[in-house]
């Protein structure tokens, strides 16, 4: 950890926290205009310029809104569950790194609040919390369908939590730590093929394993093709099918939080985090390379909704059980195999 | 007082709040929340411990999977089958309050008068530091002395997968279309079909008491039916 | 005062025989099961409070150990119970007597 | 209602938040996502890409009815189907609003018999309706419009006079809106 006052911390969490409330209420504007555009529509237009007003509409919206508990519900736990899935949310990106040490007024400033050195787990850690939101808010509701959206939840989570923790094995092999900020270090190297100077990120050399992150971060925030925990046409709305008005708010903002956390914790594993032209020497540069590459990230995100249908749940599970798991395995065994080459140990 | 005094304070209260929850809690899923609490407090120990591995290990582990399961379990039982919070017997509480205050009594005695022990291992803070962190020097230690118990561990697991497919699979037991699981917890379901049909419809009538209809059929709905339709426009 | 190993012995005392009797008294076996696994986290604690103390690692790896048991213990022993449930049969200590299905 | 309704007088604060409260309403119309007849399958062409009534209103879909808003009653209500739609108005959560479509819904249409009610306005509250039969995907717009003109009129703080007065209002100005639909 750099050697920095607690207050500069707390402002560089405030600010990452502001950005992120703020960025999670545009990514809904973003999705329904993107979603608008793949569907030949035109999207919101009629609130504020291009709809830019949206997202406020909506919250002010659900802030007057009724808040209903059913008779059946259990009470405690149905005020708390959407809380959980919130908060883990937003704690996950605490270890999200923007940058590296800047030199600003005199200060020496880190760019992310902090570096663990089990970064990479951390963020496992909260999503296989953020789970009990919904597992928790399905049950409490005293609805069928709200359960059933529970338990599907729980076991596609179970299922590709594994493939999620696996498929960052490759990487954990090739840079021998879990840090996120050194992960993300070793990426603005470069690598030279004769003449070409490219940059060493670990999509180049883990391309396995960057597809099987993928899949398995789309089932983990629990969005299309894998969204069978809220399955509309079967579950009415799944595990949220009794929440309404902010609690009900609180599930969708998690829920697009986990989106933008995962597109920057695939960025930062798979696509250099900071890298890019001039990352190096302007660090707004660097945090505006990982802006656009998690953009990238949501746009794929939504293309995937527009396009694909909804998978069948024992299609879901055996995908997981059948194919990803014995292709991350291979994916570690290949690694590892490799890295022995490299150091030597083996021919 | 130093700030981890405090931090210990608060972590460690809350885990033994959570820990008694656990046992003291009537409904089993209000027990397991109770758990998660207390896994996540031990975890926070385990970090003010300098074990950030375990910690981390701890969360995923047991309340991302050995919990979830759990929970997954719990929903899946019938809740009426569920024994009730407690019965009778007055004999094993009040053995279990004796034995575990003797347990407790003598455990602090023994930690009171301990000797403490001295540093035996290389791997002080600093150390570990050096080494890259609690993760590598864990995994050098994991890897080379205990290499035969980490493969060991890893049948084990492998031993216990197999079990669980076996002791879980329907066929086997022929029990697969005997009973059906209950999908609900009952609580919802048992008020309504107390309370009793407010319109009895084929819909909403309990299979066992649906008699079909003979002869005569009830038209069903909300209101008189003559309110329906206006007079003086359609009803004679 | 600082903080020594003892406090993290006493806490991980406490939690222990919490489980302890939390595993005397409740009927319900997922309880059971529950408070099997505090007792392990308590042990848990213990363990690694003396391996700081001592300042070797090994504390932290036996616990790694137990952490993978216990997950092979948890799978199979939720397999009992959904097998028990599949039955008809309640997860209540008490009646769990024939192993025969 | 909702937790701030009729709790404080009238003055420049409190109209200022009605606005706010009233175009947030307005703006963001989920409605609930059922069909009852043919008049659905115009509903569902006006979401659809040539006239994108969902999204350009801001409107959305939800198939719970505790997150919606507006129920768009497309279609003939039978009364077998009457105790459901009175269901489901039940179990959306305050503010909510009825948009009755097509002649069957506003008014029974053809349909003059012992199996279907003769006007949906007979089982829920009704604020606005569409006539046709079915109507076009522009009428449902205008249909909507209206809607909205009405919602940002809404004294949702400030108090209104009396207890009961603001449902009193609504149900003249429903019978008002029928009359002018029954000629």
């Amino acid at each position: 950890m750099g050697d920095q006052p607690i207050w500069i911390t707390f402002i560089v969490t405030f600010v990452i926290m502001i950005v992120l409330l703020t960025s999670m209420a545009y990514t809904t504007w973003y999705e329904r205009k993107v979603l608008a555009r793949f569907q030949d529509r035109i999207g919101p237009t009629r609130t504020g310029p291009a709809g830019l007003l949206q997202p406020l509409a909506d919250a002010v919206k659900l802030m007057g809104k009724e808040d209903l508990i059913p008779e059946a519900a259990d009470r405690k736990v149905f005020y708390f569950a959407p809380m959980i899935t919130f908060i883990t949310a937003i704690l996950a990106a605490a270890v999200i790194p923007w940058g590296g040490t800047i030199e600003l007024f005199g200060q020496s400033v880190n760019l992310y609040p902090t570096d663990l050195n089990v970064g990479a787990l951390f963020i496992l850690a909260t999503g296989s919390i953020g789970v009990y939101g919904i597992i928790l808010g399905g049950w409490s509701s005293g609805n069928r369908y709200s359960l059933l959206g529970a338990i599907r939840s729980a076991a596609q989570v179970i299922s590709y939590e594994l493939i999620l923790g696996f498929s960052l094995v490759g990487i954990f092999i090739i840079t021998g730590t879990m840090s996120l900020k050194e992960i993300m270090f070793r990426q603005h190297e470069t690598i030279s093929f004769g003449p070409f100077e490219i940059a060493n990120w670990f999509v180049l050399s883990q391309p396995l394993a960057f597809v099987l992150f993928v899949i398995a971060a789309v089932a983990e925030t629990n969005r299309a093709p894998f969204d069978l925990p809220e399955a509309e046409s079967e579950l009415v709305a799944g595990f949220m099918t009794e929440y309404s008005a902010m609690r009900f708010a609180l599930y969708f903002l998690g829920e697009y939080i986990s989106m933008i956390i995962m597109s920057l914790f695939a960025s930062t594993l798979f696509l250099g985090g900071t890298s890019g032209p001039g990352a190096d020497t302007y660090w707004p540069l660097g945090i505006m390379w990982l802006v656009l590459k998690a953009i990238a990230f949501l746009f794929f995100y939504i293309w995937l909704r527009a396009t694909l249908p909804r998978f069948r749940f024992d299609q879901l599970m055996g995908l997981a059980w059948k194919v990803l798991l014995p292709l991350a395995i291979l994916n570690i065994a290949l690694t590892a195999f490799f890295r022995l080459i490299g150091n030597g140990q083996v021919f | 007082m130093s700030w981890e005094l405090v931090f210990f304070a608060v972590f460690s209260a809350a885990m033994l709040l959570t820990g008694i929850g656990v046992v003291a809690l009537e409904n089993p899923v209000h027990s397991a929340i109770s758990l998660v609490g207390c896994f996540i407090n031990v975890a926070a120990l385990f970090v003010m411990l300098g074990a950030e591995f375990l910690g981390v290990l701890q969360i995923i582990i047991y309340t991302g999977a050995v919990l979830v399961l759990v929970l997954f379990t719990i929903m899946l039982v019938d809740p009426n089958k569920l024994p009730a919070f407690y019965v009778g017997k007055p004999m094993q509480r009040n053995v279990s309050a004796i034995v575990g205050a003797i347990l407790m009594v003598e455990l602090g005695v023994a930690i009171v008068t301990r000797v403490a022990l001295e540093q035996i291992g290389p791997h002080t803070n600093a150390m570990v530091d050096q080494m890259g962190g609690n993760v590598q020097a864990i995994g050098q230690v994991m890897l080379s002395e205990y290499a035969l118990a980490f493969e060991v561990a890893s049948l084990v697991l492998t031993v216990g997968v197999v079990g669980a497919v076996v002791v879980g699979l329907p066929n086997r037991l022929g029990a697969l279309d005997t009973v059906t699981m209950s999908l609900g917890h009952s609580r919802g379901a048992e008020d309504a079909i107390a309370a009793g049909p407010k319109f009895e419809s084929p819909m909403n009538i309990p299979a066992e008491r649906y008699v079909a209809p003979v002869g005569e059929r009830k038209v069903v709905m909300t209101k008189d039916p003559d309110k329906y339709t206006h007079p003086g426009e359609t009803s004679k | 005062m600082d903080l020594t190993t003892n406090h993290f012995l006493f806490v991980s005392a406490a939690l222990f025989v919490i489980g302890m009797m939390g595993v005397l008294t409740r009927r319900n076996i997922l309880i059971v099961f529950m408070c099997v696994e505090m007792m392990v986290a308590a042990v848990g604690i213990s363990l690694v409070a003396f391996s700081h103390e001592t300042a070797t690692i090994n504390g932290q790896v036996f616990f790694l150990f137990a952490l993978a048991v216990a997950a092979a213990e948890s799978a199979v022993g939720l397999a009992i119970v959904v097998a028990l449930s599949r039955q008809g049969r309640a997860p209540d200590v008490e009646e769990m007597q024939t192993l025969r299905n | 209602m909702g937790l701030i309704d009729d709790r404080f007088d009238k003055n420049i604060f409190t109209t200022s938040l009605d606005f706010l409260f009233n175009w947030g309403r307005r703006s963001s119309l989920w409605w609930l996502q059922f069909g009852l007849a043919c008049c659905a399958i115009e509903m569902i062409s006006a979401s659809m890409a040539r006239f994108d009534l969902s999204e350009r209103f801001g409107m959305l879909f939800r198939s719970s009815p505790r997150a919606a808003d507006l129920m768009i009653v497309a279609g003939t209500v039978t009364k077998k189907m009457a105790p459901i739609v009175r269901t489901l108005y039940d179990q959306m959560s305050e503010p909510k609003w009825v948009l009755s479509m097509g002649s069957c819904a506003n008014v029974g249409g053809p349909y003059d018999t012992y199996a279907v009610v003769q006007g949906v306005d007979q089982v829920v509250p009704v604020d606005v309706y569409v006539p046709g039969c079915p109507p076009t995907p522009e009428s449902l717009y205008y249909g909507i419009l209206q809607l909205q003109n009405k919602i940002i009129k809404y004294d949702t703080m400030a108090r209104k006079e009396g207890k009961g007065r603001a449902e009193d209002a609504r149900v003249a100005e429903r019978q008002m809106a029928m009359v002018g639909i029954r000629g």
